[in-house]
């Protein structure tokens, strides 16, 4: 069953993304973009990963179009068409797809339990952190505690991001002499 | 003073939503929901949201009934739109029209506004001082709210506070 | 048995906002397509949640009905005012 | 305490200069906050060299972040040659800073240089971080940290081209770092471990050749993306040109080199020589890049009419040559290309602290508007000189150094027609240098527009770092042994002959 | 070899090749940006798909010892890299602003030419 | 734009609810899904959803810009500090297990606080990032736009 | 027993949303303009999620999940019809007219060339 609606989400997907991207109103472009990024919060539930399902579904749902969306009233709102044919992305596109798509030729079949994911590592977190830390969301403890230094980096990264706009744009009311 | 209620009872509401999402009953996390519930209650006071529009207490006891009503409303609107919208010829008459709102507050008229929108059929386009710009699906919406039915029943809601 | 047969057919109505989404012609009627899938996912995410027994998922999706308000709120500012940072609103 | 502090000095490597990050943002004020950040600085330069000295010590250092072991958890793993990129970074990072001072007070208003700061702080942490760990993960997080903070950094000058040479970095970086990220989640796939150890503990066991070999694939494409080899580094002049004078001579003297520190982490450490050179055709790949890229950045570099973008094709033809010692596959080719990259990363700080100097005078870096500064200018254009004279290659400088033992590497590989190529390449660069030479020394200097300030030799703050940075590459050169045997000893622990 | 084994990475290569292409070929800064996204979310989708165990569920511990659990550690990484994501994102908007500012436009052709006409 | 009665009083209604929710969603945790991110994610959800409807100024008088910048650093002190402080208690950086004396009380203690610094530095980062946008659009007292924004309501080409 | 009537009282509330989201959808599609559209989509809204969220109250019995699915659905019911008069605010503010009666051919009330199908923005 899970499988079914698995690859039903995907194919949806895959729809959504074409369309945000052949629309040249931005706008919309931008509004598919957040059904896509619902399509995967809830694919990423399907496959049992709610708190990627939440985080992507917070973020893809409120920041992030919040976000292009005032950009976009700060720009402008269409996109030109390109003047051009793009022959040369087309074949990077092509080369970098195949050589995936070799790479998955000798890959662990889908939800293969035997996979080395499964055997390594991934179990102590499973059956230990139970005793070891204590709290039910195995996530959670993986996340703050086992690999708790990758966290104080996604942090760092929030507070690099926060530095960056703050240098870019500046905070509170725009000064005339702030500007280069 | 009245400040100082809508703030108490804003926090009670919090911390007993708070209960009621948690479930657990350890100190800890008790303390810390009684923490959280104080702090948005600052925060809320800050922001100036808690006051009759933002936490509209007076209305508590006479809403239920009210929520019955228009529960039955909704059921109904909706029998006629799904009507609609299964039939193949998709007989639509859209009209958009003004009805009078007979309420004396904003919450009042806000009521009165959403639950127009919330019966299918009807949508409330905006809001003046006496009343509001309606889009009616067919016209049988538009007689039922020409009929003054609802915006009586929100009137009597919303009383004399 | 129930929630898997709720969650497929919660599909066909999922693409069907999809193609009102995709197909437009407005901005307005993609705003609207949006905000109605948001709806579909939020019960479809507490239909899943009852489907693989994992009540946990509520709160996901109390997290993204609660959420999915904003983006509409700020389309809004977009039409009607074009800023985001203009003084639209007294407090009282 | 002092034992108990030794014990932890990799996780202080890092995290002095992440809690200062943040610290010195409360502080408010630019001239504070530069000092916090210029004692982080410097602290982590005594951390690295007291690193150094224990890995000589007692061998390979390993640190648990968290208490938890590896795999399990994140592991900092120090050798020779992480410690000696700690070492360099710190040291760019601590010559750099009091440059950028005065530098930065000229093309960033005040009241962003608390922000500019700290994102500079940031950057600095990103890049130690990427070095330190042992985790292949982390490297992507930090990886991210640092380039962040990297383009808001080149974005931040007055020259609107910035912005849009920031926005090309970034598209070509995130594709990049993604690229890198698809990468380890394959390696992930295949073996269920971050960690770079485990990885290579577990990858011969591997029974899935395709997927590995794309992993592989993958991650060469993404450090390529972020290190600007040749048909990738479209990014880089741009971004080299138009950022602020003192980003450029920080970054140009680091990020690029973390991130062939990355690669080679991965040749060596997780794939394995045998694998990298073996099964994979690397070896010849990267040689016909480096070739192309040697020639082509230094022919653009001789034509280029922008001081600063010449010397950022300069820096494409110079990690030719770093990448042509590490595809030679032996260990003498590898220390080579090591050497090179520390000695490149010494002397292109120099070469763009100079040019900083004379943007900060001049306000430009055209070639035209130098005419006649070795005059107005002399210590300053005296320090480009003389570290021109180390890129080009002068015997008894770093330059010739690494360079000859690139020619010596090439012939004891049995590659004969490479020595002639860097002869060639060598002979570009000398072009170029000269170009500026004349430029400076020989054309009569332009009249000043009105209102123009009359042109003077640049203030102490921004001389003194030049020639500390001059005086190291010399110094280096004149200690050309002890450094390529401390090269050696680290590329033979890190090929894993030691 | 069965197809359905890897149907499910070769849609997601797929959506992954959708969002590069977007990324390289499109003039306009702020659909590249759209690119970059859908670019990363299906990276996302590769990395959670590894960590499916067939019956398994949320990584949430319950009292019931025979429950299979997917393998958290990608969840964990996936968390990490889509607040990279977001910051990335971020950063590029204010970018793109800027550059409005500076230059008026956000196609990148319109872009160049004004900046050889600058010189 | 004078009379937006409906939207004030909903919004009135539901931030006080919005922000309830992220702060559920930070203690919590270590039971179901959620941590300190996505609570900082709804936290500026909540904040944002202020600033829209009652515009930037009100918002930054309520939300100072200074407290702002004394929350964004201040996250990430708390996540370093928590490692510094098990570095000072005799263990590795980040360990918990010496913050108490009981190695799974110090994971617990180690990861509420943990998860708060995360917590904070993404709701004051995010709601920084939501007020340099907006304020960069900002009108003058004039009224006239001191950015020259698009004019939003343009024909799209198609 | 009780089990059995609940059982089947849920599927019916269940199907019957399901049902009612799926003629929502039918009618976002059927619809001829964005104002119309709106009452469709109301349908899904309403009656849909206080159906499926019913079924679903009456399989989580008296627990912490009955008081999430409540809150969801209030949320829903406040937040919906807000959103809905926001979005034809703005689509009044944006130029957009309704498609009015009067306008409408009798014949064939939905007309592909109407003037108001003209995209605008």
């Amino acid at each position: 069953m899970s499988t079914l609606i698995d690859l039903i989400l995907l194919t949806l997907m895959a729809i959504t993304a074409i369309a945000a991207l052949q629309l040249k109103d931005l706008f919309g472009a931008v509004m598919l973009t957040g059904i896509y990024s619902l399509l995967s919060a809830l694919w990423f539930l399907i496959l049992d990963a709610a708190d990627v399902s939440f985080t992507e579904a917070a973020v893809g749902a409120g920041i992030s179009t919040v976000l292009m969306l005032g950009t976009l009233a700060l720009t402008q709102r269409n996109e030109k068409s390109p003047s051009h044919p793009r022959i040369l992305p087309l074949f990077v596109v092509t080369i970098t797809g195949a050589i995936l798509v070799y790479g998955t030729l000798d890959m662990p079949a889908f939800a293969d339990p035997q996979a080395p994911i499964h055997t390594h590592v991934a179990p102590h977190y499973i059956e230990k952190s139970g005793e070891e830390i204590g709290i039910p969301n195995i996530v959670t403890s993986v996340l703050a505690s086992y690999r708790g230094y990758d966290t104080l980096g996604e942090t760092t990264v929030i507070f690099t991001a926060c530095i960056g706009v703050l240098l870019l744009l500046g905070i509170g009311r725009r000064r005339e002499d702030d500007e280069s | 003073m009245n400040r100082l209620v809508h703030g108490t009872s804003l926090a009670l509401t919090l911390a007993v939503i708070w209960y009621l999402l948690s479930g657990h009953t350890e100190a800890l996390l008790l303390g810390l929901g009684c923490g959280s519930a104080a702090t948005i209650t600052w925060l809320a006071l800050r922001m100036d949201l808690i006051d009759h529009e933002g936490h509209p207490l007076h209305l508590t006891f006479r809403a239920p009934l009210f929520w019955v009503w228009l529960m039955w409303e909704i059921i109904k609107a909706n029998g006629q739109v799904i009507k609609i919208i299964l039939d193949p010829k998709l007989p639509i008459n859209p009209r958009r029209f003004r009805v009078p709102a007979s309420q004396k507050t904003d919450i009042g008229k806000v009521i009165y506004a959403n639950s127009i929108t919330l019966t299918p059929g009807t949508i409330c386009l905006d809001v003046t001082e006496s009343d509001l710009d309606i889009h009616a699906l067919t016209a049988d919406g538009e007689l039922g709210l020409k009929s003054g039915e609802m915006d009586r029943l929100v009137t009597r809601l919303e009383g004399d506070s | 048995m129930m929630f898997e047969v709720a969650a497929v057919a919660l599909f066909p109505a999922m693409f069907l906002a999809l193609a009102r989404a995709i197909a437009g012609p407005t901005v307005y009627d993609r705003v609207l397509a949006v905000n109605t899938f948001g709806t579909f996912t939020v019960l479809m995410i507490a239909v899943l949640g009852f489907m693989t027994d994992q009540k946990d998922f509520i709160d996901i999706a109390l997290a993204y009905a609660l959420i999915n308000f904003i983006g509409t709120i700020a389309v809004l500012k977009f039409f009607a005012v074009g800023d985001f940072g203009y003084q639209q609103e007294s407090k009282k | 305490m002092s034992m108990q502090l030794s014990a932890h000095l990799p996780a202080l490597q890092i995290v002095v200069p992440l809690i200062v990050a943040p610290l010195s943002l409360l502080l408010r004020n630019p001239r504070l906050i530069w000092m916090a950040a210029f004692a982080a600085t410097a602290t982590c330069l005594g951390i690295a060299v007291a690193l150094y000295s224990q890995v000589l010590q007692q061998g390979e250092i390993r640190y648990f972040m968290g208490g938890w072991a590896p795999p399990i958890g994140i592991e900092y793993r120090i050798d020779q040659f992480n410690a000696l990129m700690l070492i360099l970074v710190s040291l760019v990072g601590t010559v750099v800073l009091p440059f950028a001072r005065t530098s930065v007070d000229k093309e960033i208003s005040r009241q962003r240089q608390p922000m500019f700061w700290t994102a500079w702080m940031l950057c600095f942490t990103g890049l130690l971080g990427i070095v330190a760990t042992g985790d292949a993960f982390n490297v992507f997080v930090f990886l991210e940290v640092s380039s962040l903070a990297t383009y808001a950094m080149i974005a931040a000058g007055k020259d609107r081209r910035g912005l849009t040479s920031a926005y090309q970095y970034l598209i070509m970086g995130t594709i990049g770092a993604t690229f890198i990220l698809i990468g380890i989640g394959l390696l992930y796939m295949l073996t269920g471990t971050l960690n770079m150890a485990d990885l290579a503990a577990r990858l011969p066991d591997v029974t899935q050749p395709r997927t590995l070999k794309t992993a592989f694939v993958f991650i060469v494409v993404g450090c390529s993306l972020k290190l600007a080899l040749f048909p990738l580094h479209l990014w880089m002049p741009n971004a080299y040109a138009f950022a602020p004078s003192a980003v450029t001579a920080f970054i140009a003297a680091t990020a690029t080199k973390v991130s062939i520190y990355v690669m080679l982490r991965f040749f060596y450490t997780i794939f394995g020589a045998e694998f990298s050179f073996g099964t994979m055709p690397l070896g010849e790949v990267l040689m016909i890049l480096a070739l192309v890229a040697m020639f082509s950045g230094s022919l653009v570099a001789v034509f280029e009419q922008n001081v600063k973008r010449m010397l950022a094709y300069s820096s494409v033809a110079q990690i030719g040559y770093i990448m042509l010692g590490i595809s030679l596959a032996t260990t003498t080719g590898l220390a080579a290309g090591m050497l090179h990259l520390f000695n490149h990363a010494l002397i292109k700080g120099a070469l763009f602290m100079a040019i900083g100097a004379v943007v900060y005078r001049t306000g430009s870096a055209q070639l035209d508007q130098l005419a006649g500064l070795g005059k107005k200018m002399p210590w300053t254009m005296a320090g480009f000189v003389a570290a021109g004279l180390c890129l080009i290659g002068v015997p008894l400088t770093t330059g010739f150094l690494s360079k000859w033992y690139l020619v010596t590497a090439s012939f004891d590989a049995g590659r004969t027609v490479i020595p002639v190529m860097i002869l060639i390449s060598s002979l570009l660069a000398v072009i170029y240098i000269w170009k500026v030479v004349e430029t400076v020394y020989f054309k009569p200097a332009l009249a000043l527009k009105p209102g123009q300030e009359a042109i003077t030799e640049a203030p102490l703050s921004l001389l003194v770092p030049l020639w500390v940075m001059v005086a190291i590459n010399f110094g280096f050169g004149l200690q050309g042994s002890v450094i390529w045997q401390t090269v050696l000893q680290a590329a033979r622990q890190l090929a894993g002959e030691s | 070899m069965n197809w359905i084994d890897h149907y499910n990475y070769w849609i997601v290569i797929f959506l992954m090749m959708l969002g590069f292409y977007a990324i390289i070929a499109s003039d306009n800064l702020v659909k590249k940006i759209i690119g970059l996204n859908i670019f990363q979310t299906s990276v996302f989708v590769l990395f959670i798909s590894m960590g499916k165990v067939p019956g398994g569920v949320a990584p949430i511990l319950r009292d019931d010892p025979t429950v299979l659990y997917s393998n958290p550690l990608p969840h964990v990484l996936i968390l990490t890299a889509i607040v990279v994501g977001v910051a990335t994102t971020a950063l590029a908007l204010a970018l793109v602003v800027r550059i409005h500012e500076a230059y008026g436009s956000i196609e990148e052709d319109e872009i160049h030419e004004q900046d050889q006409l600058a010189g | 734009m004078k009379h937006h009665s409906i939207l004030r009083i909903i919004t009135k209604l539901l931030i006080p609810l919005i922000l309830l929710f992220a702060l559920y969603v930070q203690f919590h945790g270590d039971f179901g899904p959620g941590g300190g991110f996505q609570a900082g994610v709804i936290f500026a959800a909540g904040l944002i959803l202020y600033a829209l409807v009652f515009g930037l100024d009100t918002a930054s008088e309520v939300i100072k810009e200074w407290v702002l910048m004394i929350l964004v650093p201040l996250g990430v002190l708390i996540y370093a500090g928590v490692g510094v402080a098990s570095l000072i208690l005799g263990g590795n950086f980040l360990d918990y297990n010496v913050l108490a004396h009981d190695p799974v009380h110090g994971q617990h203690l180690g990861i509420l606080l943990v998860e708060l610094g995360v917590g904070v530095t993404v709701a004051a980062g995010l709601t920084t990032i939501f007020f340099a946008f907006a304020g960069r659009g900002r009108r003058n007292p004039e009224g006239a736009l001191i950015t020259k924004a698009a004019n939003p309501t343009q024909e799209p080409q198609r | 027993m009780i089990s059995t009537v609940l059982d089947s009282l849920s599927w019916l509330l269940l199907l019957s949303g399901c049902a009612c989201l799926l003629i929502s959808a039918i009618g976002l599609l059927r619809m001829p303009d964005l104002f119309t559209r709106m009452h469709a989509a109301g349908i899904g809204d309403t009656l849909g999620a206080i159906l499926v969220l019913a079924g679903l109250m009456l399989q989580a019995g008296l627990s912490i999940t009955l008081v999430k699915l409540v809150l969801i659905l209030f949320f829903l019911l406040f937040t919906s019809p807000t959103a809905c008069h926001a979005l034809a605010r703005a689509a009044l503010a944006g130029g957009q007219k309704p498609l009015l009666a009067e306008n409408l051919n009798t014949e064939n009330p939905i007309s592909e060339s109407s003037p108001t199908e003209q995209p605008l923005p």
